[in-house]
């Protein structure tokens, strides 16, 4: 087991404890960084994806996960965001410029929409926000010179300082576009979550009472963490976008919203990892069953082509997820750590679950 | 004598954080037992594993010579336990007198006359009884969290810091209740209680559990007498001034 | 009078939002958790019916028939809490969300693979029956929708109201632990209230079934009507009726007086309005926490 | 001046009147308690302080400020600090984390420098963490600092909700029933964090509390409510030997 | 070539099985597997056997551009059958295009999947305007029919289907009245009749789902507007026919589309085996228009792949699918692609309910 010696307040005030973690985060993002040398088309494909899904993960985790807010509307923001930067990349805007205004624009939407919306909690905000879907969605229909209405259009390949970032004519660009921009929005958002506004952000989500007597606007907490959640969700739809070249109203569907809540929830409410946990399955998981799928029919012989099995068994996986750890991978990851550091000494019921009992959470 | 509860080297975990070390207690028929322990000793953890709302990792429980171990909580109740749980856990939106009438959800028959016993020790309840649990004071919460598990009219009753919150006034009468009931209706009581003047005036029987462990049993009378208690259940002071010097004497037993 | 034709059409169709809707509210009700499967069991209830009462599968009498599937429907209830469900007990809230949202995806399968995915219409004996009232046209399937809707709320209400088991019910919602402590069987009572669902949904299965024809998706009106619930305030029986005719009702008119786009939006207008103005609902039970 | 001032407070729920014409007055540095039976009003006096009720009528003056129609979150960063009965803490973060949530009155950056992780930040964060230290110290919390509140026994989140009070750096702090569920070494421990706090941290202090014990050792004025109205108020033994009081709050002590 | 080895060619596809579309995908595909199951049992194709991988994408944008990711990618199928969805197509092309994978018969409504025009985009039956603009003008031009409105579903099913009504109506000399829009979970229609009845029409032309296409014809026969009803081939099911008989509606209702109904012609031999055998392996009560579309996509791809010869590449296999020319006997209709004509089937059939059943009036070349 790790025993670190704290030599000053600084050792909790940095994102990482000591340079070992530290070491352990930069490993990963430079093994990130290098994987185009190494992995073909399929691969970087799918990986790209799976980043843009943990950046919108990461919007949703801010609102769900960090103030306990809900939200069945974020394909909104997905939307918004999608819509402004390919709009302004249409009339000449530079990907730099356009992108940013893209999460800026879903950001400000958010907090607009959050002053009336805060005021809600629970199922009644998770409902709100599906209005609020519905009526984005309906405004594309209509904004049809802006939005290709039911037509849909082509979001424009990215060329930066003539640099093509193209998704298909230059994939692992693209990928590195990705990579850097989740990776300062989750610099930026971890940042957020060990400063003061990220601790408000927590007290509005546990107790509203105690926030309010430790001088907390809870109005103006929920309607920022609504904004930032927003803003990111737009960014991870610009990206998308550009991901899948092509899109109308009709990507942005209210399974999309579902998903996202699938990845915070199952990766781990509370936790940014969460989000990448979360995405990892969610991209990742269907593809590993048709692959598995492909494998047992070709080496077994074993016919499962049997239309919609695939996600009959993508649901009963999730209900095994469920069911093993209801708070989530990121959850059960940090008990399997815990475990192998601890390794001999660790024993197997450790984790077992006591009984628990729910309370009533009408009463905020 | 029959015992009611009989409890053997039980070990209860939250996680991985093991709160009851291997406690072994019993609780005679018509007596009131009194456990007391410091913070976090796991007093509340023992009454829970008790009624059957945590599940201990080994050990037996025995009431009325049935191990109960594993059983789920409404089963153990059943058979004729009633539990008083700490921090109230009134049903806030049911009204005073659905609080009390669930108290008495396993037990057939006419209830009127026991809500009435119970308005009578707590005319305050009475006065409010159409009214939300939820908005009641604390104290009032925990008169009602009381009279409901009167309601049960059960063989043995765990009272988890019955006094928490009521005023001097009423926690002399809550324990008057509790001496009047074991006496006149030989209800067993094992009863956790920060008061311990109180607590060791009213019970028989007295088990000291610190640590997840008991390191001391007597009776009443003889745990009043010892000198770790007087010292830190007691409050006994050493002849200081009033925010002088504060040193703490080592408990004995650890 | 067109507006009367069009309110009585609303009033029947938000009777089924609202019956729907009363599945989500009984198991808020006794559980606090939200089950997003609400709208898969609808539909799996309308095609056990189907299965009960149609020619070419049970072709039994049609009352009979649907009361089977609803005791079947009460066992599939029942054993979805107690083999899935209860296995997440005392697991935040959200857990069940994600529970029953992948619970959804294997109804939807279950039923295309048993009935296939081609439409199919159930056998009514309602079906293409019209009382005139001067001039007023009501469908029978209307009709019965309404007094079923009327009847179901009612004792649903009774039942919580006035049962020791409804405030058994109630009480493990607000506080399991101190349920359990009075001796209510917990688990025992969610199962049960998950099979009354379960039952409540294929009656609003039935009903749906009787105005068009049903396939694996129509549980998307699940959405709907958990709008609905949610208008009345989420654990009102009343408000969740309330609830999904005042959707029901504002879909005709608006799509009737208003133009295109925003006749489409109105329900979801509607809804933000009342929630704006109470955002916990018409009805519902919640109170500021007192400290 | 008096440090606060209460005039005829009274606040009614439907046909409860659960305060109704209380006027008080406690000067700074003052430890002034208020005693009375259950549901008599006491936790609400605070709760009206602390803006979560909104009174029938009456006013509250804190500071020489009419606090009377500020909202609640404005409390706070006048100087004003709580506790609460039933405890309130933030039960998913650890105790660190809760005692520095107490510091947000005290911040100075926005979300745009939060994020962005300025220099400004690191100061600010290492300023706040100092001071929790402090409290940490004065508490003698230093066991359960990383531990989570949703694991820790009932008398350690009694003490937790008092350190995060103190972290917010008040004027004055509102105890309510600090010591209930304490065992006796315990609340005499609460009754030399109230005199230190009032001693070497010139906090006033006001305390609903039932242990009559702690509050005669602590309290320079005791005020009796019954029923929503003052019964009493004087000195610690002056309140006590009151008939009033005694029959509606005190009983008689039967042990030793 | 990609996909092909001596034994295999290996078939695509994106669909949604567990959608909102999970009606037209999965009787799609389990026709053309029964289909090519039955080709393989014959020894294939010049000895190589299909595999069809089929990859669900439940309507969703993204998991249909992983699926397409997988199958371009991964598996390097040799073609794409049956990609159902319109912007699911769309969002392929672009992974298509480098490698000029041939897209054959797409399950989808819009000409969009032809445009811009490429050598391997390919399109089974004439598109659902074309469809409901004959139709329009048959009704106008020999039933007398005078002003048309539109319920549909703002999709690009539905603005097919609006352009096709209204060239139609004008085509014709015929007048549109109004359109109203609706969403996939509407069930209430009588507020929309409301104002179509206002608007005076005479001929509602619907795109909208099955159940809710039975529903508005059930509640216009109910309040009494009388109107008659062009249907999409989208509409034209045997459950609409059955579903509006049971309702009480026995006639008003026309259909236009690329093929014949099925139930009249169960007589004949080959249909009448294939009917037996689809329901038979399925559980099916009777092959709706899904199956019919997956079986006649899968058929027009074995002849392809025959005509295409033993030697297989893309550009082989386009070249004879560009010549190809049959009587597709199960749906009743031509089909004949060109290297100038990317469109399969061209004819279209004018049908009609009566009680229960759909009856050919017309059709049109
Ligand atoms: N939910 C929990 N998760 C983890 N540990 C817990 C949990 N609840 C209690 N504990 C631990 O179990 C031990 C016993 O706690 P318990 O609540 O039984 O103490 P107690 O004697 O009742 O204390 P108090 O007098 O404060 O009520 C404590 O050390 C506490 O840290
Ligand atoms: N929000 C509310 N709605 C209705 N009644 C309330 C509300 N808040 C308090 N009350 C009532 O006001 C009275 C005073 O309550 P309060 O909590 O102030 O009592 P208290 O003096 O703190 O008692 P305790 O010592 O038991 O904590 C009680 O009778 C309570 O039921
Ligand atoms: C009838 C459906 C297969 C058409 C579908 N709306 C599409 O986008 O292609
Ligand atoms: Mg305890
Ligand atoms: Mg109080």
């Amino acid at each position: 087991m790790k025993v670190i010696f704290k030599t000053s307040y600084d050792n909790d005030i940095d994102l990482h404890e000591d340079w070992w973690d530290r070491g352990k985060m930069i490993a990963l993002v430079a093994v990130m960084a290098v994987l185009p040398f190494f992995l073909g088309e399929y691969y970087m494909a799918e990986i790209t994806n799976t980043l843009i899904w943990s950046l919108a993960g990461m919007g949703l985790m801010l609102l769900v996960g960090h103030t306990g807010q809900a939200s069945l509307g974020h394909a909104a923001f997905l939307a918004i965001g999608a819509y402004t930067d390919a709009a302004l990349m249409n009339v000449g805007v530079p990907w730099l410029v356009a992108f940013p205004l893209a999460g800026i624009a879903a950001g400000v939407f958010g907090a607009i929409v959050a002053i009336p919306a805060v005021r809600m909690s629970g199922i009644y905000l998770a409902i709100a926000t599906l209005a609020l879907f519905v009526i984005v969605e309906e405004a594309i229909i209509i904004a049809e010179p802006i939005t290709g209405g039911v037509g849909g259009l082509f979001a424009p390949s990215i060329t930066i300082a003539g640099i093509d970032f193209d998704r298909y004519a230059s994939l692992n660009n693209f990928y590195w576009l990705c990579l850097a921009v989740v990776v300062l929005v989750t610099w930026l958002y971890a940042n957020l979550m060990r400063s003061p506004t990220g601790r408000s952000f927590l007290a509005v989500r546990d107790s509203e009472v105690s926030a309010r007597a430790l001088g907390i606007n809870i109005t103006r907490t929920r309607s920022l963490a609504f904004g930032l959640s927003c803003a990111m969700t737009g960014l991870a739809g610009a990206l998308m976008g550009h991901f899948i070249t092509f899109f109308n109203y009709e990507l942005f569907s209210v399974f999309i919203s579902i998903n996202l809540l699938l990845v915070v929830t199952i990766g781990g409410l509370g936790f940014i990892q969460g989000a990448f946990f979360g995405a990892i399955l969610i991209t990742a998981v269907p593809q590993l069953i048709a692959i598995l799928r492909d494998g047992a029919m070709s080496t077994l012989g074993l016919d499962l082509s049997m239309p919609g099995l695939d996600t009959l068994v993508f649901s009963v996986i999730l209900i095994g997820f469920i069911i093993y750890e209801p708070t989530g991978l990121y959850g059960r990851w940090l008990k399997i750590r815990f475990w192998l550091e601890l390794f001999p000494l660790a024993r197997r019921d450790m984790f077992r679950r006591q009984k628990t009992y729910l309370k009533t959470e009408r009463m905020k | 004598m029959t015992k009611v509860l009989d409890i053997r080297n039980v070990e209860t975990f939250y996680g991985a954080i093991m709160a009851l070390r291997g406690v072994s207690l019993e609780v005679k028929e018509g007596e009131i037992v009194t456990i007391l322990g410091a913070n976090g000793a796991g007093k509340t953890t023992l009454m829970k594993t008790i009624s059957g709302l945590m599940d201990p990792e080994k050990g037996t429980v025995e009431f009325n010579g049935e191990n109960i171990v594993g059983k789920q909580p409404d089963h153990i109740v059943r058979k004729g336990l009633a539990h008083v749980p700490e921090g109230r856990e009134v049903f806030p939106y049911l009204t005073i007198e659905e609080n009390l009438k669930m108290g008495a959800y396993c037990r057939g028959g006419d209830i009127r006359d026991d809500i009435a016993l119970v308005y009578e020790y707590f005319p305050i309840l009475k006065e409010r009884r159409n009214q939300s649990a939820g908005f009641l004071s604390g104290g009032q919460q925990q008169m009602l969290a009381i009279g409901r598990g009167l309601m049960a009219k059960p063989k043995l009753m765990l009272l988890d810091e019955p006094s928490l919150g009521l005023s001097p006034l009423l926690t002399q009468e809550i324990f008057a209740i509790i001496k009047r009931l074991n006496a006149e209706q030989k209800v067993t009581m094992l009863l956790v209680e920060q008061n311990a003047n109180v607590a060791l005036h009213t019970a028989h029987q007295g088990y000291v559990l610190e640590m997840g462990r008991i390191v001391m049993a007597g009776s009443c009378e003889e745990l009043r007498k010892s000198d770790d208690i007087q010292e830190f259940y007691l409050g006994r002071q050493e002849e200081t001034q009033r925010g002088q010097k504060r040193w703490k004497r080592r408990k004995t037993w650890r | 009078m067109e507006l009367i034709q069009l309110i009585i059409g609303g009033i029947a169709t938000g009777c089924i939002y609202g019956l729907v809707a009363l599945g989500f509210v009984l198991i808020y009700k006794a559980t606090e958790g939200v089950n997003f499967a609400q709208g898969d069991m609808m539909m799996l209830g309308a095609f056990v019916a189907l299965g009960m009462v149609n020619s070419e599968f049970g072709a039994l009498p049609f009352i009979p028939g649907v009361i089977l599937a609803a005791i079947i429907m009460g066992g599939v209830g029942y054993g979805v809490d107690r083999f899935v469900v209860r296995q997440i007990f005392g697991q935040p809230h959200f857990a069940l969300v994600i529970l029953t949202i992948a619970m959804g995806f294997v109804f939807r399968f279950a039923a295309g693979a048993i009935w296939g995915f081609t439409p199919l219409v159930l056998e009514t004996p309602f079906a293409g029956n019209t009382l005139n009232i001067g001039g007023i046209i009501i469908g029978y399937e209307d009709l019965t929708t309404i007094i079923v809707t009327a009847l179901l709320t009612l004792s649903l209400w009774a039942f919580f109201q006035f049962t020791k088991l409804g405030l058994a019910a109630q009480a493990s919602s607000q506080n399991q632990m101190a349920a359990y402590i009075v001796g209510v069987p917990v688990h025992r009572v969610n199962s049960m209230i998950w099979a009354l669902s379960g039952a409540v949904s294929t009656i609003a299965g039935v009903l749906y079934a009787s105005k068009g024809a049903i396939d694996p998706n129509i549980g998307l009106l699940g959405m709907k009507a958990f709008a609905a619930a949610v208008i009345g305030g989420f654990g009102s029986l009343p408000g969740a009726l309330l609830g999904g005719i005042l959707i029901g009702v504002v879909e005709p008119i608006a799509a009737r007086y208003l133009p295109g786009g925003i006749s489409q939006m109105s329900p979801y207008i509607i809804m933000l309005a009342v929630l704006v103005t109470r955002p916990n609902g018409l009805f519902a039970q919640i109170y500021a926490k007192k400290v | 001046m008096s440090l606060l001032e209460v005039k005829d407070l009274a606040v009614h729920f439907g046909g409860v009147k659960a305060v109704d014409g209380v006027s008080f007055s406690v000067e700074e540095g003052e430890v002034f308690s208020i005693i009375g039976p259950n549901g008599a009003g006491k936790s609400t006096i605070f709760n009206l302080i602390s803006r979560f009720y909104k009174p029938t009528r009456g006013t509250i003056k804190f500071d020489g400020r009419d606090i009377t129609h500020m909202s609640a979150h404005e409390i706070a960063p006048i100087g004003i600090a709580r506790t609460f009965q039933n405890i309130e803490l933030f039960d998913h973060s650890t105790v660190l984390d809760n005692l520095l949530m107490g510091r947000h009155t005290h911040r100075n950056t926005n979300w745009l420098q939060d994020m962005w992780f300025l220099p400004k930040v690191r100061r600010e964060e290492r300023e706040h963490r100092r001071v929790v230290e402090e409290v940490i110290e004065f508490l003698e919390l230093e066991a359960y600092r990383e531990k989570l509140i949703a694991g820790l026994p009932y008398g350690v989140r009694k003490v937790v909700e008092i350190g995060r009070a103190l972290a917010m750096g008040p004027k004055m702090i509102l105890l309510d029933e600090p010591a209930s569920g304490l065992s006796v070494e315990e609340s005499q421990e609460v009754a030399y964090w109230v005199e230190d706090m009032r001693r070497d941290m010139g906090l006033t202090v006001l305390m609903v509390e039932h242990d009559m014990s702690l509050v005669n050792q602590v309290s320079d004025r005791v005020l009796a409510v019954a029923q929503g109205q003052p019964l009493a108020m004087g000195t610690p033994a002056e309140v006590q030997s009151d008939p009033q009081v005694k029959a509606a709050y005190l009983g008689t002590e039967v042990y030793e | 070539e990609d996909g092909v080895t001596d034994t295999e060619v290996k078939i695509g596809a994106v669909h949604d099985l567990s959608g909102i579309f999970a009606p037209f995908s999965v009787p799609a595909v389990k026709a053309a597997q029964l289909y090519f199951d039955e080709v393989n049992a014959k020894g294939g194709v010049h000895g190589r056997k299909i595999t069809y991988i089929v990859e669900d994408h439940g309507y969703q944008v993204p998991k249909a551009v992983q699926a397409g990711n997988k199958l371009i990618n991964r598996d390097n199928v040799f073609a794409m059958l049956l990609n159902l969805g319109t912007p699911m197509n769309i969002a392929l092309f672009k992974m298509m295009e480098p490698k000029g994978i041939p897209n054959v018969a797409p399950l989808t409504s819009a000409r969009q999947v032809l445009e811009p025009p490429a050598p391997w985009k390919f399109m089974t039956g004439s598109s659902y305007y074309d469809g409901v603009k004959l139709a329009s003008e048959y009704l106008a031009k020999e039933q007398g029919k005078k002003t048309f409105c539109l319920m549909y579903l703002p999709t690009d099913f539905g603005k097919e289907i609006e352009m096709g009504v209204k060239d139609g109506a004008a085509a014709a000399g015929a007048a549109f009245g109004i359109e109203t829009q609706h969403k996939p979970d509407e069930t209430d229609f009588s507020g929309a009749l409301g104002k179509i009845k206002e608007a005076g029409c005479d001929t509602v032309a619907t795109a909208l789902g099955i159940s809710q296409t039975i529903n508005v014809i059930a509640t216009a026969n109910k309040l009494g507007v009388d109107v008659d009803f062009l249907l999409s081939s989208a509409g034209f099911h045997t459950v609409v026919a059955k579903g509006l008989a049971a309702q009480g509606v026995m006639d008003g209702v026309w259909a236009a589309a690329g093929w014949l109904d099925l139930e009249a012609r169960v007589s004949n031999p080959e249909v009448g085996a294939w009917v037996k055998s689809y329901t038979e392996a399925t559980g099916e009560k009777f092959p709706g228009t899904g199956s019919l579309l997956g079986r006649s996509a899968a058929e027009t791809m074995v002849r392809a792949l025959e005509a295409a010869g033993p030697d297989l590449t893309r550009a082989s296999f386009i070249a004879a699918l560009e010549n190809l020319s049959f009587d597709d006997v199960i749906m009743g209709a031509k089909v004949a692609y060109s290297p100038d004509s990317h469109v399969g089937a061209k004819e279209i059939f004018i049908s009609k309910v009566e009680n229960g059943s759909w009856v050919l009036v017309h059709t049109v070349q």
